[in-house]
């Protein structure tokens, strides 16, 4: 099984694809069997990519030398692309947590996504979106990478505007689509930059290559350009600071898409893309303070606006950008293993939640108020329960995964600033706040959507197993998974690790401090929305500081600046073009244009659109020619005749 | 012998025919008429076909095998220009050809 | 086939084999498809209503005959009760057990034609032959019973005009016998021939709020679902000592006005079995007036007939002579909603539908 | 003796015109002509007994006894109709297209004609022994539609046009489950030769070996024959009498006649490719061949009476929708099966 | 021998005046077909055309062919045409078939074409192949068909199919609803 | 399921066939008629009392009785049936006190020419002999020695019924226009 | 015999209940001896309408018209479904001018009753659809069932 996963890694993203067609041409008139298919498939990849995952682990010989195949794929003269893929722990980490947490987002969908009249083709898309996914972090090309980067972002803007009813769901996929174009953009243009300088795109090759580009004659500008320009990508798909508003609307799209796409996998593909191309970053100065800068302040400034809002769905597409910026923090301070861990336990406990989330407002029919929710843990017990297990983990209470892989980011972050990075403390910083503020925006959510007085919602009631089975899963995931990385076992820093492996001894005054953070964290959301049942004092509080409550509320009106950046700058810009275009550039067309036209306007006469007109004119030349050529030769007819 | 047949007597035979189509086809303002006098053609073509397979490759059946894939395609065109001429008359409600020229200019 | 372009316009009618009588009914037809229908019903009135007026109240009854001359035993009956409500006449038992004997062989009879002719307008002609052969034994006991095999006149006001003959009550017991086995026969040759099914399930559908808000009445508003059978709603001589069912359907298709015709023969059958077997002796005639003058007033009385509700509306002026005569005609009210249930249909199922409508013409025109 | 009688009357015809010394030629024209002539008698005789075999089957089904006046039990009824008609007035309606519409009644008589040219009705008994033989069938079948068509076209009444228009609908897609089902039975035979046919069914008939190509056949033949349940060109009781609406007297006799020759073609065609045509069942050969030819095709005659007299009428949606829906696939998968089984088992 | 001689001149003149009726019905109905008022004559003429080229081709030996096309055209086509024209023609039959102003040009153009062609026809020297058709025409055809011209034949099944598809498209009816039927 | 209900109804009709026929060969064979049957009205002339009630009960006024009183007593000289009017609803029969009207089971009614099917039921004779009972009775009644009386009035009575004859000869010859 | 008067003993003083309530609904309404139901014209549509909606008679039985030289009565009967209880409404109208409401809106039934009573005795029903003569002629005059009509030939 290990053998022919390794052999035959390229089936897993293949699974999924082929279930994609399958439903999109054969079932799709078939809800049930529709979904079996996606499921089964997924079921496939997913074991395929177990044991794929299994083999790299355990055998150390691949974690130092990645698995490699490729082959030829596009070639031309001076550009040849191979197309292939690369496993190395960091992918085959990917590749087990992606197809993990698609099976089972794809089996809360059935019961979740019952009657929709889109069923068939909600699965497809899944499974198209599980297939981009799993190529794009296989993809050992660049380009092959860009074009899976893509197809997940097309499949994101298809499932998000997945109701296509909701004005505001088509709002928000063109939203994320434009975003995250931006981004995109600049890393094509990257890409093409690596090409024009490195003449390959292969990732393997590139490591080898780009530390000695000055031996290449690239220099450093050009060089941090790339990285800069690089970097855009993951800011606008991972949802970085100022890229970062496409994210929370994203939520207007089926919740197992949030908990799948923006949650658990896409987000984080700019994550593991920095991560991959980290070569890239270290060999320029600067940059990676860029990006450990942008992580911090992402992440601290999402958790605040986090705090304030109010649909359930939306704190969560906060926490889950200001969990992205940790990520990013701790590639930025130098960490891969520290990043991918958090990435790795973010996705189980953020799935988690976003699935909880999801059984909740289906159960309240999409009301998504928390302020209208309450008391919910004793009609919907294992949602409840779950969705606590969740918060735990991301607010970093002992033994659950996000505090291991939490506490690995400050730990890292702490040592970049003991290393004489005078920003490290600000980061530190940054990121203890961070997690103070999200220990209590998390329980604020719980203690006000679960416990507390209930609200009038009679016909509350648990969802089914399709929808709480992956929940229990994911549960116990969150609960587990951080525990290949404890400081004392720390199996996860030798499997994946950029340079040389971490070896970090257990820091106990920092887990102390983050343990206290956290607590803190819970202890003021339980003071404020759990103990106080009419929520007086949040609402004081509310009150009584209205310009900071407004500006987290309308998230530092970052909306509101775009728009006026686009209505004024980018209209305006636009304006003089238009201008320029129709005056002087279509003057000359125009010009050209009435001289043809003029001509076509004497001659179409000749065109009387009457068809036997043509056929006669058409016959009456064959007798000409015929007659014509033959009557000249003495023996014409003859020879026109001149059957043997 | 002066009564028997030689091929010219099938050849004029289908050159009338052919010329009695090309007529049709010509001054017919009908369009189904003008697809009738297509087949007219086609049917000369046949006659050729098969005269000539008689008296020069009687053995290889190439004209006939010919006819026969002419008689197939001729099918085929009838039903294709019928299924326009009807579309066309549903959409334009005419049939006259000369009514069809909206393409021109 | 799609001849579409034009619509065009096919009087169907008034000669035409499957109108049952003389009947018209134009329809625009958009290839074989009913765009729209505009029956034309009178090519057969002879103001029944006008010329009773003209006659004093006994002799009304020969012209009831004539209404629907497929159940005149029925007409007879509506007309003699309003008469006799009018002027409160209570009606001998053994005459009322009479009345229900021929009544209901009646309404067997009209359904055997409208069973018939509904296999014949689909095409099926020995069904059709098939009915009319034990329609004829029930004719032949109405000519034991008054002579007359189609016009039987046999009610009179106070009773029936004569008693039973000889010999009519094993005859008649026969011929129950005999045809509860034609009954399956019809079952085998035209209910349960998928053809008839194909081209009769599903077709024609009428709502039972339709039904009812366009007042029909009989087999095809008890098709849709109704049950409102008088003898049962409103019992009138003495059908509640009697045991039946009535039989219900609840497609409103064209099958379900078929066959509940079907399921209710059967069921007259039960009920003629058992009055023949509780036949009391007796007078047939109350007594009466040799000269009927009913007191001024007006009465409306209704009896289930075989084609729905006969309902007798008479004014009387106190003179022998009725001031005002009116029959409700089950087949005329039934026949109002046929330009609405044909629309969309084809032409053959126009004939279809007419035929499961089961009309008279004697009684649609009046 | 019995079994040759036909035959050997014709050789000695043919010695007779050797004798006189016609040229050969002229001499096998003439016998072809005489061929012909008999069998346009055969037609004709056999159409007219068949009406009053019709009348007799409905009204015995129907509990009746049916025409029994003229002549012995009423088998003149015919005669005498045809006669009666004969001599009623030809009335074309103003508005008709007057050489269509007397062409039409004349030429109904031209495809039954010329199929039974090639039909073997006994051993060495086919006028012509055709080579294309079932393909000249289907060639000639299928102009029936054409001259059916002209009659309700030219007739110019609305009736009559319906009926017209049913006509090439109905034998358009019926002919292509009439052809598919005669496909199983070639492959078989792997001639289309109808003596070839008769004579490949010397062990066993075809009905046992293409038991679905036979009921396909039939029913594609009774919707080809216009006969209940797939009498919708005439139906009745809808469109009056379809394309025969305005034919009287003799139009109408010709319509009449030539529905009972398409039965009887449809079930000399039933006979020779499933019963076994001309063959004696059960070695019974003390009857002549022709003998058992006539009787086989009387009882696939008779079969068609009693359907028709059993039988409602279908309506015209579903009758398309049989076709090409149940027959249609059905003949498919019997040619396959067939070409398989023949793969199979005989190759 | 005389006698035989005299039998293939019977023959042959037999044959003669087969080929004239045959191609005077055909070259008659083909007139008729172009200058007939009325558009569902000419198209029965057509039939009449079609039948006199099946009999010209079994004149010319081919049977199979003859069969083929009676069942193609006279069969299938000639329905097919008249179905199209009761289709898009209700009104005025009697008139449905006249002639534009063209017939001026057309009429000496196909008059000399006709001339050239009958020039050559008539000029050429035709040099006859020894061999005769074979009497089982239907015989030698399928092995030539099915073996050495699978693939045009093939093609033409294919050619068929996507016609026939083509034509349903193009004909289906589109409802007021936008629905097809 | 498809064709079984097909086949049930070909052994209907296969049964069928071989059973015995329902009709019969009219004119040859007759069905016998109940004894109600309302065929051809026939009249007792001596029953009658010309009480007019058979007229009164018609719907349709198809009789018309003409009478004559002779010696006080209703004589009925003509009896006309105007059977194409009539319903054969049998009141008038009923109406009869004396049965002088009664329906017989002959229902072949029809005629070839109009005016037979007017039925006249009374012929001269009859109403001769009629009168000739009633006077005789009156003259047995009266005294015999008026015989001399008793002559005049039998020749007044003869010139009566030549009268009579011709006007009935006159009313054929309008029926028959 | 007894199980008949039975079912009138049940519905007599039921129906007799119903013209109770009906009368205390509509105070225009002047219920008769013998339960007739006589209403005037003006507010006929809408005690129609009233006994449709809120009393149940869903079913328009039978609708007729009497001539009485003096004035003309339109009668309608109507009927609860499934149940014995009948209504029998009368409307005095003028005979020189014969106006009534339509029934139609409220029972289709109406639709060809009406049509025959406008035919045959001249009672134009305002609002109705499609009011032509349906048995007789078009071309026919005057209204037959009037009692004064002369008709102008046969036996009666």
């Amino acid at each position: 099984m290990i053998e022919f996963a390794l052999n035959y890694a390229w089936l897993v993203p293949l699974l999924p694809v082929l279930s994609f067609l399958t439903i999109v041409f054969l079932t799709r008139p078939w809800a049930r069997l529709s979904s079996a298919v996606a499921i089964g498939a997924m079921l496939g990849s997913f074991l395929l990519a177990s044991s794929l995952a299994w083999g790299v682990f355990t055998n150390p010989a691949f974690i130092e030398e990645p698995l490699h195949y490729s082959l030829r794929w596009l070639g031309m003269e001076g550009f040849t692309v191979n197309a292939g893929i690369l496993i190395d722990p960091a992918s085959a980490m990917m590749l087990f947590m992606v197809s993990l947490v698609a099976l089972l987002v794809q089996i809360y969908s059935t019961g979740y996504m019952k009657g929709d009249p889109h069923y068939s083709l909600f699965f497809a898309y899944l499974s198209l979106f599980a297939a981009s996914m799993l190529g794009l972090v296989i993809s050992s090309n660049l380009l092959q990478m860009f074009i899976f980067w893509e197809l997940v972002g097309l499949c994101s803007y298809l499932l998000i505007g997945f109701y296509t009813y909701k004005v505001s769901a088509r709002e928000a996929a063109k939203k994320a689509f434009i975003t995250t174009r931006i981004g995109d953009f600049g890393m094509l243009l990257g890409i093409l930059f690596l090409q024009i300088q490195f003449n390959t795109l292969d990732l393997l090759e590139l490591a080898a290559v780009i530390p000695n580009f000055a031996q290449l004659g690239v220099s450093l500008g050009l060089l941090t350009l790339i990285a800069i320009l690089f970097f855009l990508g993951p800011v606008a798909k991972s949802g970085q600071f100022p890229l970062h508003v496409w994210l929370p609307d994203a939520m207007e799209g089926p919740t197992p898409v949030s908990a799948l796409i923006h949650a658990a996998t896409m987000v984080v593909a700019g994550v593991y893309l920095v991560g991959r191309m980290l070569f890239l970053f270290v060999e320029v100065p600067g940059s990676l303070t860029v990006v450990a800068f942008i992580g911090a302040f992402t992440a601290l400034f999402a958790a605040t606006i986090a705090v304030t809002q109010r649909e359930i769905k939306r704190i969560l597409a906060y926490s889950t950008v200001s969990q992205l910026g940790y990520m990013m923090l701790a590639l930025g301070v130098g960490s891969l293993s520290a990043s991918l861990f958090h990435l790795w336990t973010h996705a189980f406990f953020k799935a988690l939640m976003f699935l909880a989330a999801g059984s909740v407002l289906h159960a309240l029919h999409n009301k998504a108020d928390v302020w209208e929710m309450g008391g919910l843990i004793r009609k919907m017990p294992i949602t409840g329960w779950t969705f606590v297990v969740g918060g735990l983990a991301i607010a970093g209470i002992p033994p659950f995964a996000g505090f291991w892989s939490k506490d690995e980011i400050l730990l890292v972050t702490w040592e970049y600033a003991r290393h004489g990075h005078a920003l490290g403390y600000l980061f530190f910083a940054f990121a203890a706040l961070t997690a103070f503020l999200t220990a209590f925006y998390i329980w604020r959510l719980i203690f006000l959507v679960f416990f507390g007085p209930e609200k009038a919602n009679d016909h509350v009631h648990e969802s089914p197993l399709s929808m709480t089975l992956p929940l229990l899963v994911l549960a116990v995931l969150s609960g587990v998974a951080g525990l290949i990385g404890t400081p004392w076992t720390n199996l996860w820093s030798t499997w994946i690790h950029f340079g040389d492996a971490h070896s970090g001894e257990p820091a106990y005054l920092l887990m102390l401090l983050s343990v206290v953070l956290a607590l803190a964290g819970i202890g003021l959301a339980f003071i404020l929305y759990c103990k106080d049942q009419d929520k007086q004092a949040a609402r004081s509080l509310a009150k009584k500081y209205p310009a900071l409550y407004n500006l987290s509320y309308r998230k530092y009106y970052i909306d509101e600046a775009y728009t006026w950046f686009t209505r004024k700058i980018v209209d305006g810009g636009a304006k003089v073009i238009y201008l320029f275009d129709i005056y002087l550039v279509d003057g000359v067309v125009n010009g050209l244009a009435a001289l043809t036209k003029g001509s076509g306007q004497g001659l179409k006469y000749l065109q009387t659109g009457k068809l036997q007109t043509y056929a006669l004119i058409f016959f009456l030349a064959v007798l000409v020619l015929t007659v014509a050529f033959n009557l000249d030769s003495a023996n014409a007819l003859a020879h026109l005749g001149g059957v043997k | 012998m002066a009564g028997a047949l030689n091929p010219s007597y099938f050849v004029v035979l289908s050159a009338a025919l052919f010329t009695i189509g090309i007529y049709g086809a010509l001054s017919k303002k009908n369009a189904i008429a003008v697809l009738i006098s297509i087949e007219l053609m086609l049917g000369a073509v046949n006659i050729n076909l098969v005269a000539f397979n008689k008296y020069f490759t009687p053995e290889a059946f190439s004209g006939q095998i010919f006819a026969i894939f002419v008689i197939t395609v001729a099918a085929v065109e009838v039903g294709l220009g019928l299924a326009l001429i009807i579309a066309l008359c549903r959409r334009r409600n005419t049939t006259a050809l000369d009514d069809l020229d909206w393409l021109k200019w | 086939m799609a001849v579409r372009q034009e619509e065009f316009v096919l009087n169907m009618g008034p000669q035409h084999p499957s109108t049952h009588g003389v009947f018209r009914i134009v329809l625009t037809l958009d290839g074989e498809t009913v765009v729209k229908a505009d029956p034309v019903p009178g090519y057969l009135h002879r103001g029944i209503e006008k010329l009773a007026e003209a006659r004093t109240y006994t002799q009304v009854i020969p012209y009831t005959d004539r209404l629907d001359y497929l159940a005149s035993m029925l007409m007879n009956w509506g007309y003699v009760q309003a008469v006799e409500k009018l002027m409160g006449i209570e009606v001998p038992l053994r005459a009322e057990y009479i009345r229900v004997i021929v009544g209901e062989l009646a309404r067997i009879a009209s359904h055997l034609v409208a069973t018939g002719a509904m296999a014949s307008d689909l095409g099926g002609l020995t069904g059709f032959l098939y009915t009319f052969r034990d329609r004829e034994e029930i004719l032949d006991l109405f000519e034991m019973v008054c002579g007359s095999r189609l016009t039987a006149s046999y009610m009179r006001i106070g009773g029936v005009a004569k008693d039973l003959p000889e010999g009519f009550v094993p005859k008649a017991k026969e011929f129950l016998k005999k045809f509860t086995l034609s009954l399956a026969e019809y079952n085998g040759l035209i209910t349960g021939n998928e053809i008839f099914q194909r081209r009769t399930k599903n077709v024609g559908i009428l709502s039972a709020e339709k039904a009812v808000d366009m007042s029909l009445s009989g087999p095809v508003l008890r098709a849709s679902g109704v049950g409102h059978d008088l003898r049962k709603v409103r019992p009138y001589s003495i059908y509640p000592q009697f045991e039946f069912e009535v039989p219900l359907r609840t497609n409103g298709d064209c099958f379900d006005r078929y066959y509940l015709r079907v399921l209710e023969m059967a069921e007259s059958v039960k009920i003629i079995e058992q009055a023949l077997a509780s036949l009391p002796e007796g007078p047939v005639m109350a007594k009466i007036p040799r000269i009927i003058k009913p007191p001024a007033g007006e009465v409306y009385t209704e009896i289930e007939s075989s084609k729905g509700i006969m309902g007798v509306y008479i004014v009387s002026d106190g003179s022998p002579k009725p001031y005002r005569v009116h029959f409700r005609r089950p087949s005329f009210i039934n026949l109002g909603y046929l330009a609405e249930m044909v629309r969309g249909w084809k032409v053959a199922d126009v004939v279809a539908i007419l035929g499961s409508l089961d009309i008279v013409l004697g009684e649609v025109d009046c | 003796m019995l079994e040759n009688i036909f035959v050997s009357s014709l050789n000695w015809l043919k010695n007779l015109m050797a004798a006189v010394e016609l040229p050969a030629p002229l001499a096998d024209m003439l016998i072809l002509v005489i061929k012909l002539a008999a069998i346009l008698g055969f037609i004709l005789i056999n159409a007219l007994w068949l009406v009053y075999m019709e009348r007799k089957v409905s009204a015995f089904i129907q509990g009746r006894i049916g025409p029994n006046r003229v002549g012995p039990f009423g088998l003149l009824q015919t005669t005498m109709d045809v006669l009666k008609l004969i001599s009623k007035e030809i009335i074309i309606p103003a508005a008709a297209d007057k050489k269509l519409f007397l062409l039409a009644p004349l030429m109904i008589f031209v495809p039954p004609l010329a199929i039974f040219a090639i039909v073997p009705f006994g051993k060495g008994m086919a006028a012509i022994d055709l080579n294309l033989g079932v393909y000249y069938f289907v060639a000639m079948a299928s102009l029936s539609t054409v001259i059916i068509w002209m009659a309700g076209w030219s007739s110019n009444n609305k009736y009559a046009l319906l009926g017209g228009m049913r006509v090439v609908a109905q034998m358009v897609s019926y002919e292509m489950p009439l052809i598919l089902s005669m496909i199983g039975v070639i492959i078989l035979t792997g001639t289309l030769n109808m003596n070839g046919i008769i004579q490949a069914q010397e062990k066993v008939w075809f009905i046992f070996l293409q038991p679905v190509a036979a009921t396909i056949y039939l029913i594609a033949a009774l919707a080809e024959t216009n006969r209940t349940p797939f009498d919708l060109v005439e139906g009745e009781s809808e469109i009056i009498s379809g394309p025969f609406t305005e034919y009287s007297g003799m139009g109408f006799a010709f319509f009449f006649l030539a529905e009972y020759a398409n039965v009887l073609l449809v079930s000399v065609m039933a006979t020779t490719l499933f019963f076994g045509g001309w063959l004696a069942p059960f070695g019974w050969t003390f009857l002549p061949s022709w003998f058992w030819f006539i009787f086989k095709v009387y009882i696939m005659v008779f079969i068609f009476m009693w359907v028709r007299w059993t039988f409602p009428r279908i309506r015209v949606d579903q009758l398309m929708g049989f076709a090409w829906k149940v027959l249609v696939p059905l003949a498919i998968a019997n040619i396959f099966l067939t070409g398989l089984g023949k793969y199979l088992f005989l190759s | 021998m005389k006698q035989l001689q005299g039998c293939a001149d019977m023959e042959n003149s037999l044959e003669l005046i087969a080929f004239f009726l045959l191609a005077g019905s055909l070259l008659t109905g083909a007139l008729m077909v172009v200058t007939l008022k009325n558009l569902v004559n000419s198209v029965l003429s057509l039939i009449v055309v079609f039948f006199s080229l099946a009999g010209i081709f079994i004149l010319l030996n081919a049977d199979f062919l003859a069969a083929v096309q009676v069942l193609v055209y006279a069969g299938g086509v000639c329905i097919m045409l008249v179905f199209g024209v009761m289709l898009v023609q209700r009104k005025d039959m009697r008139e449905s078939n006249p002639v534009n102003r063209r017939f001026l040009i057309a009429a000496p153009l196909t008059g000399a074409l006709f001339l050239l062609i009958g020039l050559v026809a008539a000029k050429s020297p035709w040099v006859k192949e020894a061999g005769e058709v074979p009497e089982n025409t239907i015989e030698h055809l399928a092995p030539i068909l099915l073996r050495d011209y699978v693939i045009p034949f093939e093609a033409v099944a294919i050619l068929l199919t996507v016609a026939l598809t083509g034509v349903l498209l193009l004909v289906k009816e589109v409802k007021d609803n936008g629905r097809s039927s | 399921m498809f064709g079984k209900g097909l086949l049930k109804g070909m052994k209907i009709t296969m049964v069928r066939f071989f059973k015995p026929k329902e009709t019969v060969q009219y004119p040859e064979v007759r069905l016998p008629l109940p004894d109600r049957f309302l065929g051809k009205p026939e009249f007792y002339y001596d029953k009658c009392i010309a009480c007019n009630q058979c007229v009164a009960a018609c719907p349709n006024n198809v009789i018309t009785l003409k009478t004559e009183t002779v010696e006080k007593k209703k004589i009925v000289t003509q009896y006309y049936f105007d059977q194409q009017y009539c319903l054969f609803c049998g009141l008038c029969a009923e109406a009869c006190p004396k049965d002088a009207l009664k329906f017989t089971k002959d229902f072949e009614l029809t005629q070839y020419k109009r005016q037979d099917i007017k039925l006249k039921f009374v012929n001269p004779e009859q109403v001769a002999k009629k009168k000739a009972e009633v006077l005789q009775a009156a003259l047995e009644k009266q005294a015999a020695q008026e015989k001399q009386a008793a002559q005049e009035k039998q020749a007044s009575a003869d010139k009566q019924i030549a009268s009579e004859k011709q006007a009935a000869g006159n009313e054929a010859a309008a029926g028959v226009c | 015999m007894d199980d008949i008067s039975n079912v009138s003993k049940i519905t007599e003083p039921v129906q007799k209940r119903i013209l109770a309530k009906i009368a205390a609904a509509h105070p225009e309404i002047n219920v008769s001896e013998a339960g007739h139901l006589h209403v005037p014209v003006d507010s006929l549509t809408a005690v129609m309408r009233d006994l449709k909606e809120n009393f149940g008679f869903d079913y328009l039985s039978n609708v007729t018209a009497v001539d009485y030289l003096e004035y003309m009565n339109v009668v309608y009967d109507l009927c609860r479904v499934g149940t014995p209880y009948m209504l029998h409404i009368i409307v005095r109208i003028d005979r020189e001018n014969p106006v009534v409401p339509s029934m139609v809106p409220l029972w289709g039934g109406a639709l060809w009753q009406e049509r025959e009573i406008y035919d045959l005795l001249g009672v134009i029903f305002t609002k109705h659809p499609d009011l032509r003569r349906i048995l007789l002629d078009d071309t026919w005059e005057d209204h037959p069932l009037r009692r004064d009509y002369q008709w102008m030939s046969g036996r009666d």
